[in-house]
């Protein structure tokens, strides 16, 4: 490994029962510091649910979420505000305010980091260039296409330049040249130092990039494969195709001694 | 960054009030009229009050005396009735003093004196009791006391007004506890409650602000703004309300006395205060922050 | 189908009242209390203005007539008094009943008629008038009437009480008018606005229904049923509670008088119908249906 | 032509102007009968906002709108909802009731069109069945996840079985294998006799089946291309791969007489 590949989020023997139907079982996943990563699985498979636990909108019934310094077993209620205003979220469902403009929305993001209106202002043209949407920033997101708001999504996760970006489908409502314009961005991002975790249920849209993959099936995940990186980030190079998970495992007990 | 922190908390309260002007005047109507009943429920007792009280201010205990009663011994009665711990002032009245006041009290049936021959009333002492000692027990005792006295004829007070206003004040006071307290818990309650529809309504829109990182302070802050000046509005219009009524029934009813300006900035205060507790513990509640 | 349609808005209807039960308990006991106040408003008014007829429908014409009025001359003055229009009755009341009458008001003080030699009092007339024509342009006329009669003394009515308690009852019933204005468009403000909060909340909701095809009546029936059992029960509420009012306000006030039964059922019919017709009309403006 | 390909659906000249930057232009399109079209896109083309005309949630500026014998410049607002109850629509963004059941959700579209509840209770559990979702029958909405969610919104459009069905991208949130099997019904549907119009960004998908796809862009329908019928319709072949909007227009000139 790499001196800088220290990990910047990690899941720890998570599980969780969600209802009678469903459970989280025992996940297990790092990503490190810059990484590109995949979490593809179909409907249902707990992509959302997981995510969810990694921004701490809900916590694991037994293991452990850790996302730079934040620790879910030792967290506070009132240092959960810290960890959001460090990482990005793009949500399946968009949840833009919808009495704010684009520009609000996107601003709302930047200010409770403590962004002045300066910096916003000089910021969010770039911001809203970058997603296509510089014409529309004052409009308000029910006058807006599906893809639109998807796109605002986007950019409202990407402003503050987060550590770590989870992207939860973030091109569900996008036609394919939209689609490879957010991917593009997206790896521009990661290329930046940002690590990025995109849920998706598109198998095939994924597979081609070569990114490392993570399937999730009934809650479980399935296989977690590191593919040749491409692109921006080809000079990190994993020749190994085989399942990381066991490695990673141990990799992290190595470094972080047993853990629970 | 801390300063910015703050002012986009102020901005954040600025835009919310903007935004939601419509719900804030309905909340703020809905409140200033509840604060309106309050207010006005206190104004009327502050009267009604005040002219009992003003009325039984004025009960004196009157000693008459025996017709041919000497100077020496008026004179004692005079000191015993200043011995008495809560008297405060002994007047002497003349008969003819007397008669002259019962004159004008009779107004347009004075003519019916005219067919007095000589003077029928007596000499007498008026006693005025210290304030707080203006109670029926007290009276008796009193009235008691100085009828045994040498040279007194008897002792009037007036009992049965006197006793009947007494039970009016201390029944109005009751149904003013009741009365008030049944209000002023309305009036929290409307609050609260405005404050709560409030939240509930805005339930999404907070969820998605905690959801990218807004601390408490950021997402509280404009509400505990926003209920302080909803309370401090609705004190304001119920105060202009109840002045106007005030001078529309002042008109009619002579005499009335407005509540102390010091009163009213305090009542103002003290809604907004209540408006921000009302917000901020309606936020614990369904907010779980 | 037509059956399957009914009994859809029916259970429609019953749902919402179930998933809605803490809005509708806020809704309600807001409302409630905002028509307490004007119940206990009409109450007041009702007790204060009927005190203030009482009394002065007991304000009655004095004719007195001059000493040593002879038989005829008293009856002439008898059936003159009879033939005014306004008049319903007319009375006779001896100088030696007054002379008791007077003592019997004195009171504690009568023993000063004692010192009367004789009776000084005149023989009198007492006229009643006819009910709604005890105004003070009546009696005026009457006494100034009355007074150039043969055998007439002097002609009273206790015109300057009379006169001030008149004032009295106009000024109470314009404040009154005033007051009872305000309230009752206030609290016509608070139903339609609870149920404007009420359906604002719901528009997701309801844009979600009108997209599958439902029918304005499969919407808006729940609505209005939802707003008559509101105004209803929020009727029944402000009934109960001011009952318990009037119970402990008139163990320390004798005499009150409560809201008739039948002036206190159509107060509940009509404020269910004030609550759907809110809903109703709070739809026709926010729905656009 | 065959007899039965009565025009169950159509649009004339409809143009309208939304907002500063957008604005649909002389569309024009019909669908007979038992038909299978696409409404193909990108994002922002006006896909949904064309169908909302056609479920007449809004009205064009100028031209017309024809769904069944509910014609939009003739239309009173109270038979609007006459027209709903005739037609199936999944929305973009599903708009599930949230304070009701899964099933609740699907009986109310069923309930305002008078079926009993006896119907309704037979029916729900195969149309449940159909959209995999008979076991979450019970939950809320929000806590199901996206791609059931929608699959909610599919089951309810397709509930009373509908003369027409409109599609907004209703495999936006489907794994692979779900939209195979979402397509597929909506297939058996249409060959049950219900026209669909599906509006989708997904070129690729919807290449694949052969049936007529519309090409909306900008605004403007670009092409409209008839494909060899395939599947369930295949009897119903149509050689021209031509556009056939002007062929359309003409027709319908002669079934019609000249429109405005
Ligand atoms: N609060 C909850 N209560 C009960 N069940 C829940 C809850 N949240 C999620 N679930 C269930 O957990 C399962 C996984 O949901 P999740 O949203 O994580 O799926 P997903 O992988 O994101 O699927 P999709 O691609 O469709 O969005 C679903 O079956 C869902 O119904
Ligand atoms: N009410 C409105 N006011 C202003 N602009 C609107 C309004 N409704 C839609 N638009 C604009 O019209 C355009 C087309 O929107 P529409 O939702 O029809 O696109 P779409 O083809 O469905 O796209 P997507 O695939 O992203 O859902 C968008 O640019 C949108 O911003
Ligand atoms: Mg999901
Ligand atoms: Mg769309």
């Amino acid at each position: 490994m790499t001196p800088d590949k220290r990990i910047i989020a990690a899941v720890y023997h998570l599980s969780k029962d969600l209802g009678k139907h469903f459970k989280l079982q025992d996940i297990n996943l790092q990503i490190a510091n810059g990484e590109f990563v995949f979490l593809v699985g179909p409907s249902g498979a707990g992509k959302s649910t997981l995510l969810r636990m990694m921004y701490m909108d809900d916590y694991p019934a037994s293991g452990q979420v850790v996302v730079g310094k934040f620790v879910s077993t030792r967290m506070r209620r009132k240092t959960i505000p810290n960890l959001r205003r460090k990482i990005g979220i793009i949500f399946q469902d968009f949840r833009l305010l919808e009495d704010r403009t684009v520009f609000e929305n996107i601003a709302l993001a930047m200010k409770v980091t403590g962004t002045g209106m300066g910096e916003i202002k000089r910021q969010m043209t770039e911001i809203l260039t970058r997603v296509g949407l510089y014409h529309k920033r004052y409009d308000y997101p029910p006058a807006l296409s599906g893809g639109e708001q998807q796109r605002v999504a986007i950019a409202r996760a990407i402003a503050n330049r987060p550590a770590v970006l989870l992207a939860d489908e973030p091109t569900g409502n996008l036609d394919p040249a939209a689609t490879k314009n957010i991917l593009e961005l997206l790896f521009k991002i990661n290329a930046g130092g940002t690590a990025v975790l995109m849920a998706t249920h598109d198998i095939d849209l994924v597979k081609s990039f070569g990114q490392r993959i993570i399937y999730l099936e009934e809650g479980r995940i399935v296989r977690d494969k590191e593919m040749i990186y491409v692109g921006d980030i080809r000079d990190r190079i994993d020749q190994s195709k085989v399942s990381r998970r066991a490695e990673m495992l141990s990799d992290h007990e190595i470094t972080d001694g047993g853990k629970e | 960054m801390k300063f910015n922190q703050f002012r986009y908390i102020i901005d954040e309260s600025v835009g919310m009030l903007r935004r939601r002007m419509a719900a804030n005047l309905i909340a703020v109507v809905i409140m200033g009229l509840s604060l309106l009943i309050l207010a006005a429920f206190l104004l009327v007792t502050l009267n009604i009050s005040g002219v009992i009280e003003k009325t039984s201010k004025e009960t004196r205990v009157f000693i008459y005396l025996e017709d041919g009663t000497g100077e020496e011994v008026s004179r004692e009665i005079y000191s015993r009735g200043m011995g008495i711990e809560e008297v405060e002032e002994v007047v002497f009245i003349s008969r003819d003093e007397a008669l002259a006041n019962f004159r004008q009290a009779l107004g347009e049936e004075s003519d019916l004196l005219d067919a007095l021959e000589g003077n029928p009333l007596p000499d007498a002492y008026r006693l005025k009791l210290k304030p707080g000692y203006i109670r029926s027990k007290v009276m008796e005792r009193i009235a008691a006391q100085a009828a045994e006295w040498p040279g007194v004829e008897e002792v009037r007070y007036g009992r049965k007004w006197f006793e009947r206003g007494e039970k009016l004040v201390r029944g109005f006071y009751i149904v003013d506890l009741a009365l008030g307290l049944i209000v002023f818990l309305s009036v929290i309650f409307v609050i609260s409650n405005t404050v709560r529809l409030t939240i509930l309504n805005r339930r999404r829109a907070i969820d998605i602000m905690k959801l990218v990182g807004a601390t408490n302070a950021y997402i509280q802050v404009p509400f505990i703004i926003e209920g302080a000046l909803q309370g401090m509005v609705s004190s304001l219009l119920a105060g202009v309300l109840l002045f106007t009524l005030f001078q529309v029934a002042g008109r009619y009813i002579p005499g009335l006395v407005f509540i102390r300006t010091d009163a009213v900035s305090g009542f103002v205060v003290f809604c907004a205060a209540l408006g921000a507790l009302g917000s901020f513990s309606a936020m614990r509640r369904h907010l779980k922050l």
